[in-house]
């Protein structure tokens, strides 16, 4: 109720844009249940990769390497889900690699100091070179990875369709918006990690150690990640390619700011982003406008929105700079 | 001090490491290749009267690419050995080291040097007019008069091969609903999809085609996600075949039916340049086809008339269809066999347009 | 425990145990020796102050009992416990609290949240925020210090964050409560209500180790008190045994000016003139609100106030770094309301800015650039687009003799000076290009006496030399000194201008408290 | 965060100043804390040079790791690095290849740099090449019918314009609306990519071209190198030089650069922030464009087709880093970067080494000479603070 009144904004639009979608839903069946999906399938990726950035940055650490840190995962979880011939060990080995990543991140830039966005950059770099140089082509996929009707909730209308009938991965990032959202609100991780991402030396001096946790949440936050790799090259497709994510990472950059730094807002954004793309692809050929231009729509939208909405959303207080004990700050 | 002492031990590993591969020999080691190909280092003299060598320049990509790159070096490797030829390939990795990569091979002397792309084209053709002894394959490469004499191209109608399964797809559709996947919007995506849905709709007038290009952007050919995406759209909206013409971003389309309940039974995908069944393996629940460019015989046959020496120049028509159906032939009915084995001849004897026009 | 009386309780600790016993304790920045071989005790339930001018070396000591800070040499021994303080979550386990000069509070977080940071109590791992609404309350109730535990702390004036602040460390059982600097931020009267608060937790038998440079506050408060003097101990008393002048002697090391010589002020023409002016905060709040003052050339006017009533944003308007809402600013006549900071120092102010770290200075820069910062464009530092790197050198030769500046020498960066060469540099700049107004904003904050005292003599040559002096000050012994004039600040207006010749000390705490 | 009132914890420990009782002695000069006194001899030379020493530190490393991957190819590691060096360096052409990547490669790592130094981080410049390339090509199109030296000349303007102008729309929205240039130059990027794809596809397309390409530059406009030195080079060389000089002697690199050390500092002292944040990334995206035109007079196929950016704007990015943000850094990481590449594909012809080695050399040593800690290894307490390399995020 308090959320309510204090979201009013907020809530308003959830109810109108679920109306509308149920009005589409309900005028044409197919064609809104095919974009909603279209529209949650582009934005599981883009979820993932900016839940990594949530809690990276809500920790005081800027990632921009989440582009490469994808990649990579993508690449580990689909060779060695071949290689074993199991879809478990891919996804593991997917989420392992996202840690792996994330622990170079930190580890550079907690501990060794290095400007948060050049270790980004570098993870980039590194990333695609590992990746092209490594590949081999002519693998495959003993099985397909699984989809799921979830009793029940795949039975609802639209939303069932959406979001009930889906593969184990898609579940996960679904899943996991809550789960993080709730455990950066109401949890004693989620308070402390939003202090050292925002005051890291008021953290301190209540006797949290602000560098290990760092290091810990920008690494495990390296997870989602790794399962947004996963996703890619085994449950969206079924086989790794050199530079398969296309941008990804950095969609979910721009998401994680679209949607001020909080899960289910970047939940929100991602769908948005999603929505928008499979509006574009909709409209190729039907309306008579060079296609070019509808495909720049989302990119266009997320500039305007981002100018318009500009200061209302806001970074944690000390992303981007490296806590040094005793230095104050 | 620790960790000071560890990198050292890290970076003197690395050094010994080199140093120990000075100790060995000197000269060139043989190396293989990228990936899906072997790429033999020169053993011969191509200067030499008596040694046939064959070099390939790729475009922008790799070799194993599943595409026409990989169609192009498996057409130089599938006529290998009768020609008794000495085989290379040089991967472009930028599209401004065209002219050098061919020089490549011209310096050592290469007899014939095929180049993939219509990219290449220009660099193709300065090439021969600097070379005229050498001969050049360019594969997708429109010869325009004047003709380069030692320059010839390798050109396929994409729109056949589109027409052909396009004509497949409507006479098998339940649903009268058809989608295809493309790359970025360029003319041979451009004649695919034009043929697939003149084709689909000769066959079945009453058969509405979803189509939808990829985004612009360098990863056009290069994202099987967004494939994947489009390709569960049409099928949500009720499309029972999707075709993939588009590289990787057609293939992740390809992946995505094969992905889908009822592939191979309801569901059906078609391939696109090369017979994807040998490609992408991952496809074969619903692989019922490939609209094929037969860029391997198209090849292997230039190949022989310039070693028999009766190679013209101009262009070289290669034949576009479409591929065996193998796991699926018991599915295809007979009476679909006759009709598309019907417009297969007709589109290559001329007598069936596609109603595409270039340009 | 009985509870004894004011002298048997003296009396009793002389007896009661040493909860904190600091022996050779040493710590160096660098060369900079921050201190050097102290050693001090408090007992239990004792108000010990640490007293010493800015730079002696006290918070560097504090930070080591707290664990901010590790000790070059020496023991800290806490009620019998000589292992290292490892960092501040071992102290507290160990019972030592800490109210941090610069609040250590999450703005962004409310007042409850804040409490319970690193000691959070959670119900099957949902945070207890009810709980911790609770312990608000209750340590609000128990202390007598307001808050509201759903406030953000951003929103909150910086009293109100104190009183957090020290809450937040007595929300955990505190034996040793380490307070820095608490009084900086506060009213006299507020002062006063610390001060109460302070003893009522000595007499519950909290020990209390408290930062200050005012003499006032240690013979109000504290049983015993240790001078500091360049890093070291330099004098430990009894406050009973001891007056305001005996501290200041051992504070400085020698007899203290109380007040800058200064001829009685020839004002002039009217230099600035603000009317109803309205500036808004970073949160779109109306920091100054209807401030209407006027300075004349000649003459120094001091605005004394609470820090956090609008001083900040005042200056900044003046000095065109924030625009105001509404209002009208002139300078010698010329409307410089909507003026930027460019356009403002060409007409001819002078601005010493109140964070030297943050507007003042380019840390990473040399002190001759530094000494040209907002003049770098002008003749002779630059021909057009070209700088002139000469004349940039010998503009910073001369201050350098001028203003006393010690330093390596020119291309020294200005990061690796101390606070009060850092402000003699930014002094240097804004008075050697001959102002028509100079604005000083906390002038010697964080500043050697030899150099308060020698920014003062030149803030009272500026004013002979005909310029018109604008002070706004915190430190309220600063004003009374320094100013002909004084404007009281609150809320963002002026609430009384009195001559600063018979200004009265408790008149101007009263009114400083929005009590008018 | 410091507080001024804060008593030294770090920054500020110079602070022990009380004047003693007896007058006049003056309080200690404060050295640069933290350093002791600097070596002399070859030590101290080499300390002195360490922004030099620990980029070929990290290349010899990169290389040494190379080594290890070269030979578990089955391949001589010294036979491959003899042959990337020659057909980079010592063939005619391999030297001209060297030369022609170097051109782009300066000048995108230029316009990485600028922002740099005012705390911006432009990932910008592979749009706004694009954007240089495009206008190029359009406007030589144009005034096709000019002597050559003149189209060559409107259309490094156009390019540069555009670029320009492509990447003040990031500055402006940083500037006004608090956008960061991270997010709205990956925007910009797409949307060049959207937009240039619909011009070759539709206005600017060459229609004698079977696929989408521009208008060929004419022919009287290309660049013709001078012998193994192509014309874009002593551009970029002296663009580089240009660059250096403006930010280290000039009062709009003093803006720049104060702006990029402490923003409230050039508040204070009347430099406009907004104002200088657009012409920063405005001056980085015309270095962008201009290397687009130069791509598009000085390059076969002397269209704007697919691929002609390539990466390079990224690469700008590995290149600033690579330079520690200096702008005459840029000229030896370019050289690096170009031979590399300009190599790569003898070494694939010769040995059978996929290219992408090349990524990952690079890879290597952009990591060992980002990670401060390396020269910390090397040098211990006499590491240079390498504060250049610092960008901006969250503000």
């Amino acid at each position: 109720m308090e959320w309510l009144k204090r979201n009013q904004v907020a809530a308003g639009s959830i109810v109108v844009l679920l109306v509308a979608a149920f009005i589409f839903h309900a005028v044409n069946e197919n064609v809104a249940t095919s974009m909603f999906k279209g529209a949650w399938f582009f934005a599981v990726p883009l979820v993932l990769g900016a839940l990594t950035g949530v809690v990276g940055e809500r920790s005081g650490v800027v990632n921009i390497g989440i582009e490469g840190q994808m990649l990579v995962a993508a690449f580990a979880a689909f060779f060695s889900a071949a290689a074993s011939g199991s879809l478990v060990v891919g996804i593991l080995v997917g989420m392992a690699a996202g840690i792996v990543m994330g622990a170079f991140l930190a580890l550079t830039t907690v501990k060794g100091l290095m400007d948060q966005i050049i270790a980004g950059v570098v993870i980039n770099i590194v990333a695609t070179g590992l990746t092209s140089f490594f590949y081999r082509p002519g693998k495959v996929l003993s099985s397909n990875m699984p989809q799921w009707d979830i009793p029940l909730l795949s039975q609802i209308p639209l939303i069932g369709d959406v979001f009930f009938q889906t593969g184990p991965i898609a579940l996960f990032a679904l899943l996991s918006v809550p789960v993080v959202h709730f455990a950066l609100f109401r949890t004693r991780w989620g308070l402390r990690t939003r202090s050292i991402g925002e005051y890291p030396s008021a953290a301190d001096t209540a006797g949290i150690d602000v560098i290990r946790m760092r290091l810990v949440n920008v690494t495990i936050g390296g997870i989602f990640a790794g399962a947004a790799g996963a996703f890619l090259s085994m449950e969206a497709t079924a086989g790794f390619e050199r530079g398969m994510t296309a941008g990804r990472g950095f969609l979910a950059l721009a998401i994680l700011i679209f949607g001020g730094w909080r899960p289910l807002r970047v939940f929100a954004a991602a769908l948005f982003f999603g929505f928008t793309n499979a509006l574009a692809s909709q409209l190729q050929g039907v309306i008579n406008i060079p296609q070019q231009f509808i495909t720049l729509l989302p990119y266009l939208l997320t500039l305007v929105v981002l100018a318009v909405a500009a200061g209302r959303v806001r970074a944690p207080g000390a992303v981007g700079q490296p806590f040094v004990k005793g230095e104050g700050s | 001090m620790r960790s000071h002492v560890k990198l050292s031990a890290v970076v003197a590993a690395g050094l010994v490491a080199a140093l120990a591969g000075c100790g060995g020999s000197t000269g060139p080691s043989t190396g293989s290749g990228g990936g899906g190909g072997t790429n033999t280092a020169a053993s011969g003299d191509c200067s030499s009267a008596e040694v046939f060598c064959v070099g390939l320049v790729t475009d922008v990509g790799k070799v194993d690419d599943k595409g026409f790159n990989q169609a192009a070096w498996e057409g130089v490797e599938q006529v290998k050995g009768e020609l008794g030829a000495q085989t290379k390939f040089v991967e472009t990795t930028d599209p401004k080291d065209y002219a050098k990569n061919i020089k490549q091979f011209t310096d050592a002397k290469y007899d014939v040097i095929v180049t993939v792309g219509f990219l290449m084209g220009d660099a193709t053709r300065a090439a021969g007019k600097q070379y005229p002894n050498t001969k050049f394959i360019g594969f997708d490469q429109f010869q325009a008069d004047p003709v380069v004499p030692n320059v010839t191209g390798l050109i396929f109608h994409e729109d056949q091969a589109g027409y052909a399964a396009g004509y497949l797809a409507g006479l098998m559709t339940k649903s009268n609903k058809i989608g295809v996947v493309l790359g970025q919007e360029i003319p041979p995506t451009q004649a695919y999809a034009a043929g697939y849905e003149n084709g689909a709709k000769a066959a079945n007038p009453s058969v509405t085609v979803s189509k939808v290009y990829h985004p612009a952007g360098n990863t056009a050919f290069n994202d099987p996600v967004w494939g994947a995406g489009e390709a569960k759209k049409m099928l949500a909206q009720g499309a029972d075949f999707i075709f993939g013409a588009g590289g990787n971003t057609g293939n992740g389309a390809l992946q995505e039916a094969a992905k889908t309940a009822g592939a191979g039974d309801k569901i059906f995908c078609i391939g696109v340049d090369l017979d994807q069944w040998d490609t992408l393996p991952a496809a074969h629940p619903c692989l019922i086809t490939s609209a094929e460019k037969h860029e391997k015989d198209g090849i292997g046959e230039l190949l022989k008339q310039i070693k028999s020496n009766t190679i013209k120049p101009g262009n070289f028509f290669g034949t576009a269809g479409i591929s065996a159906f193998h796991d699926f032939d018991s599915k295809v009915p007979a009476d679909v066999k006759t009709k598309v084995a019907d417009i297969v001849k007709k589109l290559e004897d001329g007598s069936q347009a596609t109603g595409y026009k270039a340009g | 425990m009985s509870q004894p009386t004011a002298t048997v309780q003296h009396e009793a600790q002389q007896e009661a145990e040493r909860l904190l016993d600091i022996a050779g304790l040493s710590k160096s920045f660098g060369t900079v020796r921050a201190n050097r071989d102290i050693s001090l005790h408090v007992r239990r339930g004792e108000i010990v102050a640490l007293l010493g001018e800015n730079g002696a070396g006290k918070s560097t000591l504090v930070k080591q009992i707290f664990g901010l800070v590790k000790p070059d040499g020496g023991t800290i021994t806490i009620k019998g416990d000589a292992s290292p303080v490892k960092d501040p979550r071992d102290a507290i386990r160990r019972g030592i609290g800490m109210v941090h000069q610069h609040f250590q509070l999450v703005p962004v977080m409310t007042v409850a949240e804040n409490m319970v940071l690193g000691h959070e109590t959670t119900s099957r791992g949902v945070l207890d925020i009810e709980g911790a609404r609770k312990l608000v309350r209750e340590l609000s109730a128990k202390h007598g210090l307001k808050v509201d535990p759903d406030a953000e702390v951003e929103d909150l004036p910086v009293g109100t964050q104190q009183r957090v602040e020290i809450l937040k460390a007595l929300s955990r059982r505190v034996d040793l409560l380490i307070l820095d600097e608490p009084t900086a931020v506060l009213t006299p009267q507020e002062t006063d209500e610390l001060l109460s608060v302070m003893k009522e937790l000595a007499a519950g038998g909290t020990s209390i180790v408290f930062i200050t440079h005012k003499l006032r506050e240690v013979l109000a408060a504290a049983d015993r008190v240790y001078v500091l003097r360049q890093g070291a101990v330099v004098g430990e008393v009894a406050t009973a045994d001891t007056d305001a002048r005996g501290l200041a002697t051992m504070m400085v090391g020698r007899d203290v000016v109380l007040r800058v010589d200064k001829d009685e002020a020839t004002p002039g023409d009217e230099v600035l003139s603000i009317k109803d002016l309205v500036v808004l905060d970073d949160r779109n709040l109306r920091a100054v609100d209807g401030f209407s003052l006027d300075v004349r050339a000649g003459e120094i006017v001091g605005v004394a106030g609470v820090e956090g009533n609008g001083q900040r944003e005042l200056v900044e308007a003046i000095a065109g770094m924030r625009p105001p809402q509404s209002g009208r600013i002139d300078l010698l006549g010329k409307d410089i309301t909507k003026a930027n900071p460019h356009d403002t120092h060409v007409a001819g102010v002078g601005h010493i800015p109140e964070d030297r770290e943050r507007h003042g200075l380019v840390a990473s820069y040399s002190l001759a650039d530094n000494l040209v910062l907002n003049r770098f464009s002008e003749k002779p530092f630059a021909n057009g687009f070209v700088r002139d790197f000469d004349e940039v050198r010998k503009n910073a030769e001369s201050l350098f003799q001028e203003f006393d500046i010690r330093a390596a020498g020119v291309t020294a960066m200005a990061g690796s000076l101390s606070g009060g060469n850092k402000q003699k540099v930014v002094v240097a700049r804004e008075m050697s290009f001959g102002p028509k107004l100079l604005m000083a904003a906390q002038p010697t904050r964080g500043v050697d006496v030899g150099s308060i005292e020698f920014i003062h003599r030149r803030i009272v040559a500026a004013r002979d030399e005909g310029a018109a002096v604008l002070l706004v000050s915190a430190e309220l012994d600063e004003v009374l000194s320094l100013a002909d004039r004084i404007a009281v600040i609150h809320g963002g207006k002026v609430v009384a201008e009195m001559p600063g010749s018979d200004a009265d000390r408790t008149e101007i705490g009263r009114l400083m408290a929005g009590d008018h | 965060m410091a507080d001024p009132r804060d008593e030294p914890s770090g920054a500020d420990h110079g602070a022990v100043t009380t004047q003693p009782t007896t007058e006049a002695t003056p309080p200690p000069v404060v050295p640069e804390r933290g350093a002791p006194p600097p070596p002399t001899g070859v030590l101290g030379l080499l300390v002195r040079e360490q922004s030099i020493i620990v980029p070929l530190v990290a290349v010899v490393a990169a290389l040494a790791i190379g080594a290890v991957l070269i030979r578990a190819q089955g391949v001589n590691p010294t036979f491959a690095y003899e042959t990337l060096f020659k057909y980079s360096f010592l063939t005619a052409d391999g030297l001209q290849g060297t030369f022609e990547k170097m051109v782009p490669l300066i000048l995108c790592g230029l316009a990485v740099v600028i922002p740099l130094r005012v705390g911006l981080f432009n990932i910008g410049a592979q749009g706004q090449l694009m954007a240089g390339a495009i206008a190029a090509a359009a406007t030589a199109h144009a005034v096709r019918e000019a002597p050559g030296v003149v189209v060559a000349i409107v259309a490094m303007v156009a390019g540069i314009l555009a670029g320009a102008m492509w990447a003040s729309i990031a500055g402006a929205l940083k500037a006004t609306r608090g956008v960061h240039e991270v997010i709205s130059t990956i925007m910009l990027n797409s949307i060049a990519a959207g937009l240039i794809d619909y011009l070759v596809n539709g206005p600017l397309k060459d229609p004698s071209s079977a696929y989408p390409a521009s208008f060929p530059a004419p022919e009287a406009s290309r660049f013709v190198p001078l012998g193994v030195v192509p014309i874009g080079l002593p551009i970029a060389l002296v663009l580089a030089l240009a660059v250096a000089w403006m930010l280290r002697r000039t009062t709009l690199g003093f803006q720049f650069e104060t702006i990029g050390r402490n923003r409230h500092a050039a508040s204070y002292a009347g430099i406009k922030l907004s104002g200088m944040i657009v012409l920063a990334m405005a001056i980085a995206g015309g270095l962008a464009g201009l290397a687009g035109s130069v791509e598009y007079l000085g390059i076969d196929p002397y269209r704007y087709q697919d691929g002609i950016a390539g990466s390079l704007g990224f690469d700008g990015i590995t290149i600033a880093l690579l330079a520690r943000s200096s702008p005459l850094g840029t000229i030896p990481a370019a050289l690096l970067v170009g031979a590399l590449r300009a190599g790569s594909s003898n070494l694939m012809f010769n040995t059978g080494i996929q290219p992408e080695i090349v990524d990952m050399l690079l890879a290597i040593t952009l990591l060992l000479v980002s990670l401060p800690i390396i020269a910390k290894l090397i040098f211990r307490r006499h590491t240079a603070k390498s504060s250049a390399l610092a960008t901006s995020w969250g503000s």
